[in-house]
C-alpha cells in the first residue's frame, strides 16, 4: 500500500467522522465521531512519518492522542451534566438558546 | 498668549465640561454658570483672534503644533485663516446665546451642558484644525453628542404611515425622537464613512507621510483620483450640510431637538459640512472640485428651491425652520460651487449669517414651544399681542432669512448670486433666487399665522414674552443680524483674505479641467 | 457744514430716531413723546434737506459724491450719498411730505393705544431713513438696499393693524408681490455687476437692455404697474397717513425715481423704453377705469395712484425724464393732499366707504376745500400743479410719436377728471349719510399739513423751471395743442362727472350701460389669478413635502430598515441546534476544501 | 535558573502559582473560599507587573519556544484579562457555587497558562497543545453557570458549554487533520519549515482545514454560531473573559501558522481569509441589529469585531500585524469592561434584555457613563481606543489596496453604532422600571475592574501613540 492509500483511508475516515457529528442525535455518538476525526489525522501523521517525512509525525500522534483523551473527558463531563439537567442526551433537544 | 489662543478656544468648552462633571447634578446654578463661562471664554477668544488677526499678512496665523501620532504623520495643528476667524466668531456667538437660551432647562442640566460643551469644542476644533485627521476627529466629536442631546431632551413627534415605503413603519417609530436621533446619527456617520475613504485616498496619494492640510493643499494629486475622491468628500461632508437627498435627517432632527441643540446644530454644525466641502474638498482637490462644480451647483440650487417649497407647506413650526435651513445651506453650497471670489465670500458669509439667523429662529421657536406647548402653526394666531418681543425678533430673523438688506442674510445671498452670475452659472442662480423669494412667502406666512390676526385662543393661556436671560440670547443674535448686515466688512474682510489666498489655485485648476466637467455633465 | 454733512444728517437723524424710540422700549410704550421725537427728527431731516438744496445748483450740478466701501474696500460696492439736483430735490420732496404726514398722524392716530403709536412712529422714522437711502444712493446697490427697506416698512405699516386679518393679508400680499418683482432688480443688479464689476448709475454695458428690463420689472412691482399692481389697493388697509406717504407720494414713486436716476442705463435700451411707454400708458388707462367704479374712497385714490404712476412711467418710456420726474413731484404733493384730506373725512365718519359720506363739505369746509384743490390738481385743471406736469407728459408722448400710448393717456386723463369729480360729489356734496351728521373738522395738527400740501398742490406747477435748472434739463411752460387738448379733456371729464354725480344725477342710461363693465372690473381678474397662483404654489409645496417625507426620506428609512430585515432573516439560521452549527463548519470545510484542491 | 527557562519564566511562575492555589483550595474551608479569587487576581496581577521587569527573551524547549516582545505583548494581555476576570468573578462565583470556587479559578489559570504558552510556540505541536490547554477549560467554565431566567428557573448552562464543546471538538479534529496534511506536504512541524514547501493542492487543503479549525476559536463566520448561545448561557464575568483573551490567543495561533508559517504562500490563503473576513463583517453586524438580549448583541458585535481584525490578518505584513495587536488590546479592555457592566446590571438574570438597562444613568450615573464609553469604544468613536483600532485597520487596509474593505468596514461601523446606541438609548433616555430604581450594587472588586478597563479605554484613546508603537514593535520582531 502506498502513501496515497493511507491518505485516502484517512480522508474517508474524516468524512465518516464529520458525517457522524452531523447526524448522530446522541451526544455519545458525536463524541465517538470526534474521535474518528482525530484518528483520521493520526493515520495521516503516522503514514507520512512512515513515508519519509520524519519522526515528528509520530511524536505528533502521541500528543494528539493525549489531547483527545482530555477532550473526551471534558466531553463526557458535559454530557453527564446535560443528562443530569434534562434526563436525556439527545443533542437536538438542547436548543433553548437560539436566534 | 497669541500662539495658544486657539488652544484656549478649543479647550475651554472641554475644560468646562470636565468641571461640570465634578459638580453634583442637582446644583443647577453652578452648572449653568460653568457652561456659560466656558462658552464666553471661547467667544472672547474668538474676538481676540479677530482683533489680532493680521489681515495684511493673511494666511494661517496663531499656528501651533502638538505632535500626536508622529508615526502616521498625525499632529494636532491649530491655525486660523480668515474663514476660521469668521466661523470662530459665529460659534462663539451661537454657543453663548445657546447657553443663555437653555438657562431654563431643568431636566438633567449636568449631562446637557457636558454634551453641549463637548459638541461645541468639536466645532471649534474643526474650524481651526489644519491636520486632516484631527479635523475628522473633531468633526466626529461635534456630530455624535447630538444623539443623546436629541434623545434625552428632544420632543416627540409622529409621522403617519403612508407612501411606497410603508413597511418601514412596522419597525421604526418614524418621527419619534429616538428615530430622529438615530437617523441623524446614522446618516451623518455614513457621510463620515465617505469622508474617511476620501481622507485616506488623499493621505496615501500624497505619499502617506502626513495629514498636514496646508501641505496637502500644495500637493498636486492625479486628476483621476481627484475626480472620484471629490464626490466622496462632497457627499460625505454634504450629508451634514443637508445636501439633497441626504438632507432628510435635518427636519426630523431639528424638530425633535431641544432649543439650544437646534440652535447649535442648524446654526453651527451644518456649517461644518459646507466648511468641510470647501476646506478639504475644494482646496485640496481643486481639479476635482472644478470638474464637479456644475453638479454641486445644480444640486445646491435644487436644495434652495426644494427646501423652500417644502418649508412652505409645513404645519409644524420647527419643520418650517428646519426646511429653511436645508434651503439656506443650499445657498452656501451654491456659493461654494461658483468657484468665484464673490461666490466663496458669499458662501462663507452665508454660513455666518445663516448661523446667526437660524440660531435666533430656533431660540424663538423654543420660547414659543415652551409657552404654547405646541408647534402647530395653524392653531396659533395673534401671539404678537402677548409676546411682542418674540414677534419682533421672529420677524427680524425672518427678514434675514429672506435676504432683506440691513440683515446679514442679504449680504450673503447677494454675494452668492453675484458670484454665480459672474461665473456664468445663471441657470443655478435663478432657481436659487426664486427659492429666496419662496422663503419670503413661507416666512411671512408663518409670521402672519403665528403672530398676527385674532387671538391667541384659549388653548394658549399662559403665553408671555421672553424673560430675563432669554432676552440675552435674543438680543445677542438680533444685534448680530443687524450689525453684520449693516457693516458686513467686519467679517467679510477676513473671509475675503482667505478666499483671495485659496481661489487662484482653484481658478487655475478650473481653467484646465473645463472639458472634463462637460463630460461629467453629459 | 458741507452739503454731504447735511445730507448725512437728513439720512441718519431719522435712523437714529427710529433706533432710539424703537429700542428704548419704555419710551416707545409712552406713545406720544416717542411720536414727538419722531416728528422732530423728521423736521431736522427736512431742514437738512432744505440746507442741501439751499447750497444751490452751483454746488449740486457737478454732483457731490461721498462713499465708503461696504462689501469690499474701494468704490465698486460702496455706499454713501450722491448729491445732485435730482437727489437733492427728491430728498426735499420726501422729507417734506413725510414731515407733513407725521404731523398729520399725530392727530389722526390720536386714539391709538400708546404702544401702537410708538411703534407707528418708529416705522415712520425708519421709512424716512429707508427712503432717503434710496434717494441719496450713489449707485444701484444702495438703491436696492433702500428699495428693499422701503418695501419692508411698507409691509410693516400696511400690517400696522396686524390683529385685523385683512390688514395682515394685505401686508404679506404687498410684500410678496413687490418682492417677487424685486427679483428683477436683483437679477439686473448682478448682471450689471457681472458685466461691469460695479453698480454705477452711469454704467455702459452691452447688456443694458436686459438689465433695464429687469429693473423695470422691479419698478412694475414697486410702482404698481399692471399686472403687478394688485397689491396697492389692498395696501389701503394701512392707516391713511401711511397710504398718503408710502402708497401715494413717495415709496411707490421710488420706481419712477429709480428710472430717472438710471437714465444713462435706460438711454442704452430703446426696447425697454418702448415697453415702459406701453405698460405705463396701459396702466394709466386701466387703473383709471378701475378707479371709476370703486366705492371706497381710499381705493379710488389707490387706483388713481396706479394710474398716475402709469403716466410717469409712460413719460419715462418716451424718454422724457424730466416730464416723469416733474409729474412725480407734483403728484407727490397733490396725491398726499388727497389722501390726507380723505383721511380727515374718514376720521370724521369712521368709514372708508363713499356711501357713508356725502355732504361733508358743509360740516368740514376746510378739509373739503383742500380735497377739492387736490382733486382739481389731479384732474389737471390749470393752473394747479397737475396741469403742468400732465401736459408735459402728453406733449412728450406726442413729441416722441407714441400715439397709441398718447391716446390711452388722454382717455385716462378724461377718466381721472371724471372719477375725481365723482368722488368729490359723492363724498363732499349730495345727501349726508347718517354717519356724516356728526362729522367735524380735525384739529390743527391735521389741518396744518393739509394747508401746506394744498399750497404746494396749487403752486408746485410753477416750480418746473427751477426744477429743470436744478436737474439739468430745459423747461419752460408754453402752451401746446396737445397739452391744451389734454386740459380740455380733463374739463370735459369734470363736467361729465358733475353731470352724472352732481345734483343732477344724470346719465342713468350710461350708468346702466356700463354696469356690466363695472361688474367685470370689480371682479378683479388679476387678483383672482394671483390667488389661484398662490393656491397652486401651496399645492406644489404640499406635494413636494409629501414626496420628501414619504419617498426621499422613505428611501433613507428603508435603506436602514432593510438591514434590520436582513438581520432578522439571518437569525433564522441560528437554529439553536448545535449540529446545525457544525453543519455550517462542515459546509465551510467542504467549500474551502474544494477550493483548495481545485485551484 | 537555567538559561533555557528564562523565556518561560512567567509561565513557570504561573504554573507554580496555580499549584499553590490548588493546595490552598484544599485547606480553605467552604466559607472562606472566596479568598481564592483574590489570590488568583494577585497571581495575575503579580505576573502582569513582573512582565515589565523580567527579561523573557531567548529560546526554550530546544527552539520550540521563543520569547521576546511578541509573546510578551500577548502575555500581558492574557494576564490582564485574567486579572480582571478574577476580580470580577469573585462575587458571582462565591454566590452561585460556593463549594466549587477553587476549580473555577484553577480552570481559569490553566486556560491562561495555555494562552500564555501559545504565542511563543515555534512548532505545531506546542501550538496545538497550548491551544487545547486553553480551549478545554473554556468549555467547562462555560457550563459552570447556574444562571437563572426571569422565573428564577435554572437555565441550562450545560447547553451553552456543550455547544462550545461540540463545535470546538469538531474544529479540533478538522485542525488536526489539516495539520496532518500540512505535515505530509512539508515534512516539517516547525513554522520556519512550512514556508519552504512547494505549493500543492493537498497543502492548500491542509492550510484551509487548519484555517477553518482555528477560525472556530475566534468565532469568524461561519464558525461563529456557538458564540451567541454560549455567551448567553455562560456566567457573564466568564463571558467577559471568553470574549476577549481566547480571541487574542486564536489570533496568535493564526498569525503563527499563517503569517510566519505560510507567509510566503499568502496568495493561496489570503483570498479565503478575505472571504471569511467579509462574511464575518457583514453577518456579525447585521445579526446584531435585531438582538434584544444584550449578551447576544455583544456576542454578534464581537463577531463583527473579529471581522475588522481579520482585515489586518489578511494584510499580514508587520505593520498590519502591529495594528492587529493594538486592536486586540483595545478590544480586550473594552469588551471586558462592557461585559462587566452587563454583569452588574443583569445580576442573576440569564436573559439580560435591553430594557433591563432602562434608566441606568439615573440609577447609577457612573456605571452608565462607563457603559456608554465602552459602547462608544466598541462602535469606534473618537477619543476612545476603539476608534483608533478601527481607524488603523482601515488605514492599513487602504495601504494594502483593500480600499473596498475600508469602505465596507466604515459603513458597517455605522451599522454597529445603530445597535450599540440602542443600549445607550435605554440607559440614558428611557425611564427606569418601577422595580429597578435603586442604584446598581457593585462589589468593590468589580468596581476596580471596571475602573481599570475605563482607564485603559480612555487612556489608550486619548494617547494611543505609545501603545501603537509598542504593538508595532512587537509585530516587527515577530515577522522579522
Amino acid at each position: 500500500m502506498g502513501l496515497e492509500s493511507y491518505v485516502l483511508i484517512a480522508g474517508f475516515l474524516f468524512c465518516v467522522g464529520l458525517y457522524g457529528i452531523l447526524t448522530r442525535r446522541n451526544a455519545i455518538g458525536v463524541l465517538v465521531s470526534v474521535e474518528l476525526l482525530v484518528n483520521a489525522a493520526n493515520i495521516n501523521l503516522a503514514a507520512f512519518a512512515h513515508f519519509g517525512r520524519g519522526l515528528d509525525g509520530q511524536v505528533f500522534v502521541l500528543f494528539t492522542t493525549a489531547l483527545t483523551v482530555a477532550e473526551v473527558v471534558v466531553g463526557l463531563a458535559l454530557v453527564i451534566l446535560l443528562f443530569r439537567r434534562r434526563k436525556d442526551i439527545l443533542l437536538d433537544l438542547a436548543n433553548g438558546l437560539k436566534g | 498668549m497669541s500662539e495658544h489662543i486657539l488652544s484656549v478656544i478649543v479647550a475651554s468648552p472641554f475644560l468646562a465640561a470636565l468641571l461640570i462633571m465634578l459638580v453634583p447634578g442637582d446644583r443647577h446654578g453652578p452648572i449653568r454658570v460653568l457652561g456659560f463661562v466656558g462658552s464666553v471664554i471661547s467667544l472672547l477668544g474668538a474676538i481676540y483672534v479677530a482683533l489680532h488677526y493680521d489681515q495684511a499678512r493673511g494666511g494661517m496665523q496663531f499656528g501651533v503644533v502638538y505632535p500626536f501620532i508622529p508615526r502616521f504623520g498625525i499632529d494636532i495643528r491649530l491655525a486660523a485663516d480668515g474663514w476660521s476667524v469668521a466661523l470662530l466668531l459665529l460659534t462663539g456667538i451661537i454657543m453663548t446665546a445657546g447657553s443663555l437660551a437653555s438657562a431654563t432647562l431643568t431636566n438633567r442640566p449636568k449631562e446637557f451642558y457636558i454634551l453641549l460643551l463637548v459638541l461645541v469644542a468639536g466645532v471649534f476644533g474643526v474650524f481651526v484644525c489644519q491636520d486632516l485627521f484631527i479635523f475628522f476627529l473633531f468633526y466626529e466629536i461635534a456630530v455624535l453628542p447630538m444623539y443623546l442631546l436629541i434623545g434625552i431632551w428632544g420632543s416627540k413627534g409622529k409621522v403617519a404611515a403612508a407612501g411606497p415605503f410603508k413597511a418601514v413603519w412596522r419597525d421604526l417609530d418614524v418621527g419619534g425622537k429616538e428615530y430622529a436621533a438615530m437617523k441623524l446619527t446614522l446618516m451623518l456617520l455614513v457621510g463620515s464613512a465617505a469622508i474617511l475613504v476620501g481622507m485616506f485616498a488623499i493621505y496615501f496619494a500624497a505619499g502617506g507621510k502626513s495629514f498636514d492640510m496646508i501641505a496637502l493643499a500644495k500637493t498636486h494629486f492625479p486628476r483621476d483620483m481627484q475626480l472620484w475622491v471629490f464626490p466622496m468628500l462632497w457627499l460625505g461632508f454634504g450629508s451634514l450640510a443637508g445636501v439633497f437627498p441626504f438632507h432628510t435627517w435635518s427636519p426630523d432632527g431639528h424638530a425633535a431637538a431641544p432649543t439650544a441643540v437646534s440652535m447649535l446644530h442648524a446654526g453651527v454644525l451644518m456649517k461644518l459640512g459646507a466648511f468641510g466641502v470647501m476646506r478639504v474638498g475644494m482646496i485640496i482637490l481643486p481639479e476635482g472640485a472644478a470638474a464637479w462644480a456644475p453638479v454641486v451647483g445644480a444640486v445646491a440650487a435644487l436644495n434652495v428651491i426644494y427646501g423652500a417649497v417644502s418649508a412652505m407647506s409645513q404645519k409644524d413650526l420647527k419643520y418650517v425652520i428646519a426646511y429653511s435651513s436645508v434651503s439656506h445651506m443650499g445657498v452656501v453650497m451654491l456659493g461654494a460651487a461658483t468657484l468665484d471670489t464673490d461666490g466663496w465670500n458669499g458662501a462663507v458669509y452665508q454660513m455666518f449669517a445663516h448661523g446667526i439667523m437660524t440660531g435666533l429662529f430656533f431660540a424663538l421657536v423654543g420660547l414659543i414651544y415652551e409657552r404654547a406647548h405646541s408647534r402647530w402653526v395653524p392653531s396659533m394666531g395673534g401671539f404678537a399681542k402677548v409676546m411682542p418681543g418674540v414677534a419682533a425678533f421672529f420677524t427680524l430673523a425672518g427678514l434675514s432669512s429672506l435676504g432683506m438688506p440691513g440683515s446679514a442674510g442679504f449680504v450673503a445671498e447677494f454675494l452668492v448670486f453675484a458670484g454665480a452670475w459672474k461665473s456664468g452659472n445663471i441657470l443655478w442662480a435663478i432657481p436659487a433666487m426664486i427659492g429666496a423669494w419662496v422663503t419670503a412667502v413661507y416666512v411671512l406666512r408663518a409670521t402672519k399665522m403665528i403672530f398676527w390676526g385674532d387671538g391667541p385662543s384659549h388653548e394658549f393661556h399662559d403665553l408671555h414674552d421672553a424673560k430675563r436671560v432669554e432676552w440675552g440670547a435674543l438680543w445677542i443674535l438680533g444685534t448680530c443680524i443687524v450689525l453684520f448686515g449693516c457693516a458686513p466688512r467686519l467679517v467679510l474682510d477676513f473671509i475675503g483674505t482667505a478666499t483671495g489666498e485659496y481661489l487662484p489655485a482653484i481658478a487655475k485648476a478650473a481653467a484646465s479641467i473645463a472639458p472634463v466637467a462637460l463630460e461629467i455633465v453629459k | 457744514m458741507t452739503l454731504v454733512t447735511w445730507a448725512l444728517l437728513a439720512l441718519f437723524v431719522p435712523l437714529g430716531v427710529a433706533a432710539f424710540i424703537g429700542l428704548v422700549v419704555p419710551l416707545r410704550r409712552t406713545g406720544r413723546p416717542a411720536a414727538l421725537i419722531s416728528v422732530a427728527g423728521a423736521l431736522v431731516s427736512l431742514a437738512s434737506a432744505g440746507m442741501v438744496l439751499a447750497g444751490g445748483s452751483a454746488a449740486l450740478k457737478p454732483g457731490v459724491h461721498a462713499t465708503v466701501g461696504w462689501l469690499t474696500a474701494g468704490t465698486a460696492t460702496a455706499v454713501g450719498v450722491h448729491l445732485d439736483g435730482t437727489s437733492a430735490w427728491m430728498l426735499l420732496v420726501v422729507t417734506l411730505v413725510a414731515t407733513c404726514v407725521q404731523i398729520y398722524s399725530l392727530g389722526y392716530l390720536h386714539d391709538e393705544p400708546p404702544p401702537a403709536l410708538g411703534r407707528y412712529f418708529t416705522y415712520q422714522s425708519l421709512f424716512l431713513f429707508a427712503m432717503n437711502t434710496l434717494v441719496l444712493a450713489p449707485n444701484l446697490l444702495q438703491a436696492f438696499l433702500g428699495w428693499e427697506l422701503v418695501g419692508l416698512v411698507s409691509y410693516l405699516l400696511i400690517g400696522f393693524y396686524f390683529r385685523k386679518p385683512s390688514a395682515a393679508k394685505a401686508a404679506v400680499k404687498a410684500f410678496w408681490v413687490t418682492k417677487f418683482a424685486d427679483l428683477g432688480f436683483l437679477i439686473g443688479l448682478v448682471t450689471l455687476y457681472a458685466q461691469t464689476g460695479g453698480f454705477e448709475w452711469t454704467a455702459v454695458t452691452p447688456a443694458a437692455t436686459f438689465v433695464t428690463l429687469m429693473l423695470f420689472f422691479a419698478v412694475m412691482g414697486k410702482s404698481a404697474q399692471f399686472p403687478l399692481h394688485i397689491w396697492l389697493p389692498d395696501a389701503m388697509e394701512g392707516p391713511t397717513p401711511v397710504s398718503a406717504l408710502l402708497h401715494a407720494a413717495t415709496m411707490v414713486a421710488a420706481g419712477v425715481f429709480l428710472i430717472v436716476r438710471a437714465e444713462p442705463l435706460f438711454e442704452q435700451a430703446a426696447l425697454t423704453r418702448d415697453v415702459m411707454a406701453y405698460v405705463g400708458a396701459f396702466t394709466a388707462l386701466f387703473a383709471a377705469c378701475v378707479a371709476v367704479v370703486q366705492s371706497d374712497i381710499k381705493k379710488v385714490l389707490a387706483y388713481s395712484t396706479c394710474s398716475q404712476l402709469g403716466y410717469m412711467v409712460a413719460a419715462l418710456g418716451a424718454g422724457d425724464t424730466f416730464a416723469g420726474y416733474f409729474h412725480l413731484s407734483t403728484h407727490a404733493f397733490f396725491k398726499a393732499l388727497l389722501f390726507l384730506g380723505a383721511g380727515s373725512l374718514i376720521h370724521a365718519v369712521h368709514s372708508n366707504e363713499l356711501k357713508d359720506m356725502g355732504g361733508l363739505f358743509r360740516k368740514m369746509p376746510f378739509s373739503g376745500t383742500v380735497f377739492v384743490v387736490g382733486a382739481l390738481a389731479l384732474a389737471g385743471v390749470p393752473p394747479l400743479a397737475g396741469f403742468f406736469s400732465k401736459d408735459l407728459i402728453l406733449e412728450a408722448m406726442h413729441h416722441h410719436g407714441l400715439h397709441v400710448p398718447l391716446a390711452a393717456l388722454a382717455i385716462a386723463a378724461f377718466l381721472t377728471a371724471f372719477y375725481m369729480t365723482r368722488t368729490v360729489m359723492l363724498a363732499l356734496f349730495g345727501t349726508p349719510s347718517h354717519a356724516a351728521e356728526h362729522a367735524h373738522e380735525p384739529g390743527i395738527d391735521m389741518k396744518l399739513p393739509l394747508a401746506v400740501l394744498a399750497l404746494l398742490a396749487v403752486g408746485a406747477g410753477f416750480l418746473g423751471g427751477p426744477l429743470a435748472g436744478l436737474t439739468g434739463h430745459d423747461y419752460a411752460f408754453h402752451f401746446t395743442p396737445v397739452g391744451g387738448a389734454g386740459t380740455a379733456i380733463g374739463l370735459v371729464g369734470i363736467g361729465m362727472g358733475y353731470f352724472m354725480f352732481g345734483p343732477a344725477q344724470g346719465g342713468a342710461a350710461i350708468k346702466r350701460g356700463f354696469a356690466p363693465v363695472g361688474a367685470f372690473i370689480r371682479y378683479g381678474l388679476m387678483d383672482r389669478l394671483a390667488t389661484v397662483a398662490y393656491g397652486i404654489m401651496l399645492a406644489v409645496g404640499a406635494i413636494i413635502a409629501w414626496i420628501d417625507r414619504y419617498v426621499i426620506d422613505g428611501l433613507m428609512n428603508w435603506s436602514g430598515w432593510i438591514l434590520l430585515v436582513l438581520g432578522r432573516r439571518l437569525r433564522a439560521l441560528q437554529t439553536g441546534n448545535v449540529q446545525d452549527y457544525v453543519y455550517a463548519v462542515a459546509l465551510a470545510v467542504v467549500v474551502f476544501g474544494a477550493w483548495g484542491i481545485l485551484r | 535558573m537555567s538559561a533555557d527557562l528564562q523565556p518561560l519564566m512567567l509561565d513557570a511562575l504561573l504554573t507554580g502559582g496555580l499549584l499553590l492555589l490548588l493546595i490552598a483550595d484544599l485547606f480553605i474551608k467552604d466559607e472562606g473560599k472566596a479568598v481564592l479569587a483574590d489570590l488568583t487576581a494577585l497571581l495575575f496581577g503579580g505576573l502582569f507587573a513582573a512582565s515589565f521587569f523580567l527579561d523573557t527573551s531567548g529560546t526554550a524547549f530546544s527552539g520550540a519556544y521563543v520569547g521576546g516582545a511578541w509573546p510578551l505583548f500577548f502575555k500581558r494581555l492574557f494576564f490582564g484579562a485574567g486579572l480582571l476576570t478574577a476580580l470580577a468573578s469573585r462575587g458571582f462565583v462565591a454566590e452561585r457555587f460556593p463549594r466549587r470556587q477553587g476549580e473555577f479559578y484553577l480552570l481559569l489559570g490553566a486556560c491562561v497558562l495555555g494562552m500564555s504558552l501559545l504565542p511563543g510556540a515555534q512548532n505545531l505541536i506546542l501550538l496545538l497543545v497550548a491551544f487545547e490547554l486553553m480551549g478545554l477549560p473554556l468549555s467547562l467554565m462555560a457550563a459552570y453557570a447556574k444562571t437563572e431566567d426571569a422565573k428564577g428557573q435554572d437555565r441550562d448552562g450545560a447547553e451553552g458549554g456543550l455547544k462550545l464543546y461540540v463545535v470546538g471538538a469538531a474544529s479540533t479534529g478538522i485542525t488536526v487533520f489539516g495539520l496532518s496534511l500540512v505535515f505530509g506536504m512539508t515534512g516539517s512541524l516547525e513554522f520556519t519549515g512550512l514556508a519552504a514547501a512547494p505549493s500543492s493542492p493537498l497543502l492548500t487543503l491542509g492550510m484551509f482545514l487548519t484555517l477553518a479549525g482555528m477560525s472556530f476559536k475566534i468565532g469568524a463566520v461561519p464558525f461563529h454560531m456557538w458564540v451567541p448561545d454560549t455567551y448567553q448561557a455562560a456566567p457573564t464575568p466568564f463571558v467577559a473573559f471568553l470574549s476577549s483573551a481566547p480571541k487574542a490567543a486564536g489570533f496568535a495561533a493564526l498569525a503563527a501558522v499563517f503569517l510566519r508559517g505560510f507567509g510566503g504562500a499568502a496568495e493561496a490563503w489570503v483570498p479565503a481569509v478575505l472571504t471569511v473576513t467579509t462574511l464575518t463583517l457583514v453577518v456579525g453586524n447585521l445579526m446584531a441589529i435585531p438582538q434584544s438580549n444584550v449578551k447576544r448583541l455583544l456576542a454578534f458585535s464581537g463577531v463583527a469585531h473579529i471581522g475588522y481584525m481579520l482585515i489586518a490578518l489578511a494584510i499580514g505584513d508587520a505593520e498590519a500585524t502591529g495594528v492587529l495587536l493594538f486592536y486586540l488590546a483595545g478590544y480586550t479592555v473594552t469588551n471586558i469592561g462592557a461585559f462587566l457592566v452587563v454583569n452588574a446590571v443583569g445580576g442573576r438574570d440569564a436573559d439580560v434584555e435591553i430594557p433591563l438597562f432602562n434608566g441606568l444613568s439615573r440609577r447609577s450615573p457612573g456605571l452608565a457613563a462607563c457603559l456608554l464609553i465602552f459602547l462608544l469604544s466598541l462602535a469606534g468613536i473618537p477619543f476612545v481606543v476603539g476608534f483608533w483600532a478601527k481607524l488603523y485597520v482601515f488605514l492599513e487596509a487602504w495601504r494594502a489596496g483593500l480600499w473596498w474593505l475600508t469602505l465596507l468596514g466604515a459603513l458597517l461601523a455605522v451599522v454597529g453604532l445603530w445597535y450599540y446606541l440602542q443600549i445607550a438609548y435605554a440607559a440614558y433616555i428611557r425611564a427606569p422600571a418601577d422595580d429597578r430604581t435603586q442604584p446598581v450594587r457593585l462589589d468593590p472588586r468589580t468596581r476596580l475592574a471596571v475602573a481599570v478597563c475605563l482607564i485603559a479605554v480612555v487612556g489608550m484613546g486619548a494617547w494611543p501613540a505609545p501603545f501603537i508603537t509598542n504593538a508595532l514593535d512587537a509585530a516587527a520582531v515577530f515577522l522579522k
